[in-house]
């Protein structure tokens, strides 16, 4: 692994943290809520995984490894938890975003 | 380079380009069942022989037949996606036929 | 030879990048669907140059997965969208 | 007690609640109630037994699975732990007493049967409170977090209707980008320090730029979570639109845990990093959260969203801690810096036997009266006292009224305003505890009006009823108890009482 | 240095960036789905130039696999159901400037950060040192269930909990009766037929494989779980002799078997969660086993509820 690899990932973190954290504000329909909240854990586990891949001699760091399996089967949960609230809201009402009139 | 070495990356690159082809495809035919046709086949051969080159590499019989593997699985998994969304499609321009008739 | 895989990967990935146009295109899901499964392959193609580029045998795996649920996707739409779509049909012929 | 007794009890603070949670799950509907009460008492005692233990033994680390850090995960019991330990126990019991009579009584089930899992989410939110109160661990936390969070979340959208999902996806969002901004900003201050357990990272807090940014994420994270005013915009709807058992658990307690964590990371991780700009900039968030809360809870019409934004400006005085604790290495020994401690946490207490007093009361009105509107709860004095006396003394409390735990811990953030000489956070106090009582007596003159057109009211069971008076009455008992509860306090923590103060009461 | 890597994690960085941002901004809600699945593939890819193939197997069966199949459901919900999207008023330019500005900032300012980082050393070392004593051999997998098992211990703990919260969602505990037509002698079915042996042999592979190489508990699971959904998908519905009592027993039952253990060590007068050098290893197999077998089945339960849900929608009223 070259050591610029890693730094690139490091600073996709960055912009993917950007898009994700005003997507889930400035998107109106709840999917696309769920799918900016969904890029912006992804940006904190590239910047875990790229700081887990600066090499000190040992090989990859494993401990950010199992944080970001961690993470994502949080994520994951979290999200199929969103969704089935979204599905629900639009199911009774109609809304697929909040604010709207039904 | 030995010959093994260059063989793989004759059929390496053979790939490559079925990919492309079928991307170019993808994006230049004019209907959908065209295109389908043309994506699943040539990237399912494009893996094919990536697959092929890149088992002339590996060291063990068991990596060998995983690579295989692999590659028996994406044919089944390209067959079955070419027939649902084939049969999707037909299924909806039809269904979209009898109600244009219908009305 | 694995500055070959490399490239070979890069290539595939500007081809991925091209094929993105059909979904931005369309026009209907079904197309873009099919742009999906060739992400998959493609995917599964970069993996496995991966794996021998960096020497990484897992990648192997992970390629494995990958193709198993290739069809999942696929399989989930079809049978969402196709059935409530063709009942309608069915029951006005 | 010996002090090697402690570590099994610091696991069993997270163990215990998860157990019953599980048991309650896998039992048929009608033991829930039962198993999930008898598992609360044993989280009460366990709970009750880690503060004396910490009183006699001071602060205690546990190391989980056997590993020290910095690989393994650790957990610490402190003064201020053990506080909030303790104050989430008192809670718990007579909202679970509550919450078993109203779900028994056939209330806010409607044709769903799904509120029957009630007892293991309270039970594993619970859980990840005490999880919260005792970590150590920057990555151990965040998924404490999301323990916490989910299952709050799970919670508020119980009664399955339709503002309370709208209300629920909202929180769950709100609690997504916050939880998430943490996680940020723990993976900068791993790559940073390269460690996740607190004390390791703090030794390497310095001003540099990536940390700052990285506490930025973090408090900005947590902030959310604690609907700091303006991230507040989540928890009016959410807590009003629940249950009241849950109104109550979410607003007395669920806030209060990601406070608590600004709290810790900012005496314990960021303390020679924060700037005096940044706690002013806290404070005055918190006074604005003070005024706007207040000043929005005056103008709601329905019972429960006064009580929700309430606890919006109520949440506001807690901030007031920290510009009064953030000063010059100077003034290190400086009296005032007990006192606001004191005080900031003793408005964390207060707030939450009050709170959940005044949302388990109003959800007894709601039921009474059968509407939400404050105008319908007229005349409620002769008809319903106990609730009505609940609520006023909980509102007394609320208000920082003599002699409840909301007056000392106004009086003491007042003190410590002077002392500092930062003055201006005083108007503040003053005008919060003025808007304060406006909403509380604008309720209670509705309660104590005679009506000629007066409502047949339900019947309430009494139980429901006596559960709101003794949170009131704990809110009012800890104005007189402040000596042993600051004791337990200041054990292990940054802040304890210097000296005996000279001429100065609490 | 070497340049053609440096191309193609360029190229990956650039496509990764460009598919997240498309995925918010384009139109509809079809494209957004897809390019998100995409972006999933795509963090796979980036996950496997950075060795940590653990975490692309873990992407690989949730970015394509289950939340691109969950979020493919919902794509038909939301377009179908119902009457379409009332047309939503455009977003004012000044709320786009905004936007974008904010972005910018945050981007900025979070990318200097990031390039202001100095270099720690992590516990690459502290780990590789530990990782005899861990009884297993596989690092990863050492820190997931041993070193940190208690953040494991959690995440396990998570799913149930999502599941409860779906529960609440639905407005319904349970599953809905069996509600599916068998569709024998499709295409569709004839892939399930024969790819479901091969899909368990690969779970079973993968939980095998975590104890020395990338792979595990979380992994195997998420393929079972796929397995389950392959089956639903192909027509069969949630089975009849599934008891409830039974579902909460499997939903709970990874969770538990670990607090059980957790607290046996407790009893034994080790630290929670303490495993004993001599019985690490089986140990940590056993958990694995019974994480394997809830978080499979969680995952299923998640697609399978929310697919239930849509041919049978929750019975609570909607009073507002």
């Amino acid at each position: 692994m070259t050591a610029e690899a890693h730094e690139i990932y490091a600073l996709l973190a960055a912009p993917l943290f950007a898009v994700g954290l005003v997507g889930v504000f400035a998107c109106r329909h709840f999917l696309k809520k769920i799918i900016a909240a969904k890029i912006l854990g992804a940006s904190a586990f590239l910047l875990l995984i790229a700081l887990a891949a600066r090499d000190h001699g040992e090989g990859p760091d494993p401990v950010p490894h199992a944080m970001v399996i961690t993470g994502i089967v949080v994520a994951v949960s979290a999200a199929a938890f969103a969704l089935t609230l979204a599905r629900r809201i639009w199911q009774e009402t109609g809304q697929s975003g909040f604010g709207e009139k039904p | 380079m030995t010959i093994s070495e260059g063989v793989t990356l004759i059929l390496c690159l053979a790939g490559a380009v079925f990919f492309l082809a079928g991307t170019v495809g993808l994006l230049r035919f004019p209907d959908f069942f065209s295109r389908l046709h043309a994506l699943t086949k040539a990237d399912t051969l494009g893996l094919g022989l990536i697959v092929l080159g890149l088992m002339l590499q590996v060291g063990s019989i068991a990596a060998a037949l995983k690579l295989l593997l692999i590659w028996v699985l994406a044919l089944l998994a390209s067959t079955t996606v070419c027939h649902l969304l084939g049969n999707y499609e037909l299924s909806r321009s039809s269904g979209g036929e009898k109600r244009k008739a219908g009305s | 030879m694995q500055v070959f895989y490399l490239l070979l990967g890069a290539f595939l990935l500007a081809n991925l990048a091209a094929a993105l146009l059909r979904v931005i295109r369309g026009p209907g899901t079904a197309d873009r669907l099919m742009t999906a499964q060739l992400f998959g392959t493609t995917g599964v193609a970069v993996l496995l140059l991966l794996a021998e580029a960096m020497e990484a045998a897992a990648l192997r795996d992970t390629a494995l997965v990958f193709v198993l649920l290739a069809v999942l996707i696929v399989a989930a739409f079809t049978r969402t969208e196709g059935t409530e779509e063709r009942r309608p049909a069915g029951k006005g012929s | 007690m010996t002090a090697a007794a402690l570590s099994p009890l610091m696991a069993a603070a997270v163990a215990v609640p998860t157990a019953g949670a599980l048991a309650a799950f896998l039992l048929p509907n009608r033991w829930r109630a039962a198993v999930g009460l008898g598992f609360s008492v044993l989280t009460l005692l366990a709970t009750f037994a880690l503060a004396a233990g910490v009183t006699l033994h001071g602060p205690q680390d546990l190391f989980l699975g056997g590993w020290a850090p910095p690989l393994g995960i650790r957990l610490h019991l402190d003064g201020l732990a053990a506080v909030f330990l303790a104050m989430t126990a008192l809670v718990a019991i007579p909202v679970g007493i509550y919450a078993r009579t109203f779900f028994a009584a056939g209330e806010g089930s409607g044709s769903t049967d799904q509120t029957h899992l009630f007892w293991p989410l309270w039970l594993i939110l619970w859980a990840g409170m005490n999880g919260v109160y005792l970590s150590a661990d920057l990555f151990n936390l965040y998924v404490m977090i999301e323990v916490t969070g989910i299952s709050a979340v799970a919670l508020a959208v119980l009664s399955g209707k339709v503002p309370a999902l709208t209300a629920g996806l909202r929180y769950l969002l709100a609690a997504l980008v916050g939880s998430l901004s943490y996680l940020m900003g723990v993976a900068l201050m791993y790559g940073t320090a390269g460690a996740l357990d607190l004390a390791l990272v703090a030794e390497a807090m310095d001003r540099q730029w990536t940390l700052r940014v990285a506490m930025g994420l973090l408090l900005v994270g947590l902030m959310v979570k604690t609907a700091l005013f303006p991230l507040h915009f989540w928890l009016p709807a959410a807590h009003s639109a629940a249950l009241p058992p849950v109104s109550a658990i979410l607003s007395a307690l669920v806030v209060k845990a990601t406070f608590y964590l600004i709290l810790r990371f900012w005496v314990e991780v960021f303390e020679g990093s924060v700037t005096i700009a940044a706690s002013q900039a806290m404070g005055g968030l918190g006074a604005a959260a003070i005024l706007w809360g207040s000043y929005q809870a005056l103008r709601q019409e329905r019972l429960k969203l006064i009580v929700a934004h309430s606890t919006v400006g109520q949440l506001g005085f807690l901030f007031l801690l920290l510009p009064l604790i953030t000063v010059d290495a100077t003034a290190a020994e400086a009296p005032w810096l007990a006192w606001a401690w004191h005080g900031g946490i003793y408005q964390a207490l207060a707030h939450a036997f009050a709170k959940a007093s005044l949302f388990l009361a109003v959800g007894i009105f709601v039921i009474a009266v059968g509407s939400d509107d404050r105008r319908a709860s007229v005349d409620l004095v002769g008809r319903l006292p106990m609730t009505t006396f609940a609520f006023g003394l909980a509102g007394m409390s609320l208000i920082g009224l003599p002699p409840s735990g909301g007056f000392v811990a106004k009086w003491m953030l007042l003190k410590a305003t002077f002392a500092s000489g930062q003055w201006w956070w005083a108007p503040v106090i003053v005008a919060g505890s003025f808007l304060t009582a406006g909403y509380v007596f604008g309720i209670l003159r509705q309660a104590f009006a005679p009506s000629e057109r007066r409502q047949p009211l339900r019947q309430v069971p009494k139980t429901l009823e006596i559960c709101a008076l003794a949170l009131a009455v704990l809110a009012i008992l800890i104005g007189f108890r402040s000596e042993e509860v600051l004791t337990l306090l200041d054990i292990g923590v940054p802040f304890a009482e210097p000296a005996p103060p000279e001429g100065s009461e609490p | 240095m070497n340049p053609v890597a440096v191309g193609f994690d360029g190229l990956l960085a650039l496509l990764i960036l460009f598919l997240a941002v498309r995925a918010l901004t384009a139109p509809g809600l079809q494209q957004p789905v897809i390019l998100f699945i995409a972006f999933g593939l795509a963090m796979a890819l980036a996950w496997a130039r950075m060795r940590a193939p653990d975490v692309a197997l873990a992407e690989a069966a949730i970015g394509t696999g289950l939340l691109g199949v969950l979020l493919i459901d919902s794509l038909g919900l939301f377009t179908r159901s119902k009457s379409e999207t009332p047309p939503q008023p455009r977003r004012s330019r000044a709320a786009s400037i905004l936007a974008v500005g904010t972005t910018l900032l945050l981007a900025g300012g979070l990318g200097f950060a990031i390039l202001a980082m100095p270099e720690a050393e992590g516990l690459a070392a502290a780990a590789a040192e530990k990782l005899g004593a861990s009884g297993v051999d596989h690092p990863v997998t050492a820190v997931l269930l041993n070193f940190r098992s208690f953040d494991t211990w959690l995440e396990i703990g998570v799913l149930l909990i999502a599941m409860w919260g779906l529960f609440c969602a639905g407005g319904r505990e349970g599953f809905a009766p069996r509600a599916t037509e068998a569709r024998p002698g499709t295409v569709l079915g004839g892939t399930v037929q024969s790819l479901l042996p091969l899909v368990l042999l690969v779970g079973i592979y993968l939980l095998w494989l975590g104890k020395v190489d990338s792979g595990g508990a979380f992994q195997a699971g998420v393929v079972l779980g796929a397995a389950g959904i392959l089956l639903r998908l192909g027509g069969l519905g949630f089975p009849d002799w599934l008891r409830p009592w039974l579902v909460r027993t499997l939903l709970l039952f990874g969770f538990a078997f670990m607090l059980l253990v957790g607290l046996s060590a407790l009893f034994a007068g080790a630290a929670f969660l303490e495993y004993p050098p001599t019985l690490a290893g089986p140990l940590i197999l056993a958990v694995e086993l019974a994480a394997t077998l809830s978080i499979g089945f969680t995952l299923y339960c998640f697609f399978t509820y929310l697919f239930d849900l849509r041919i049978h929608p929750a019975t609570a009223s909607s009073e507002s």
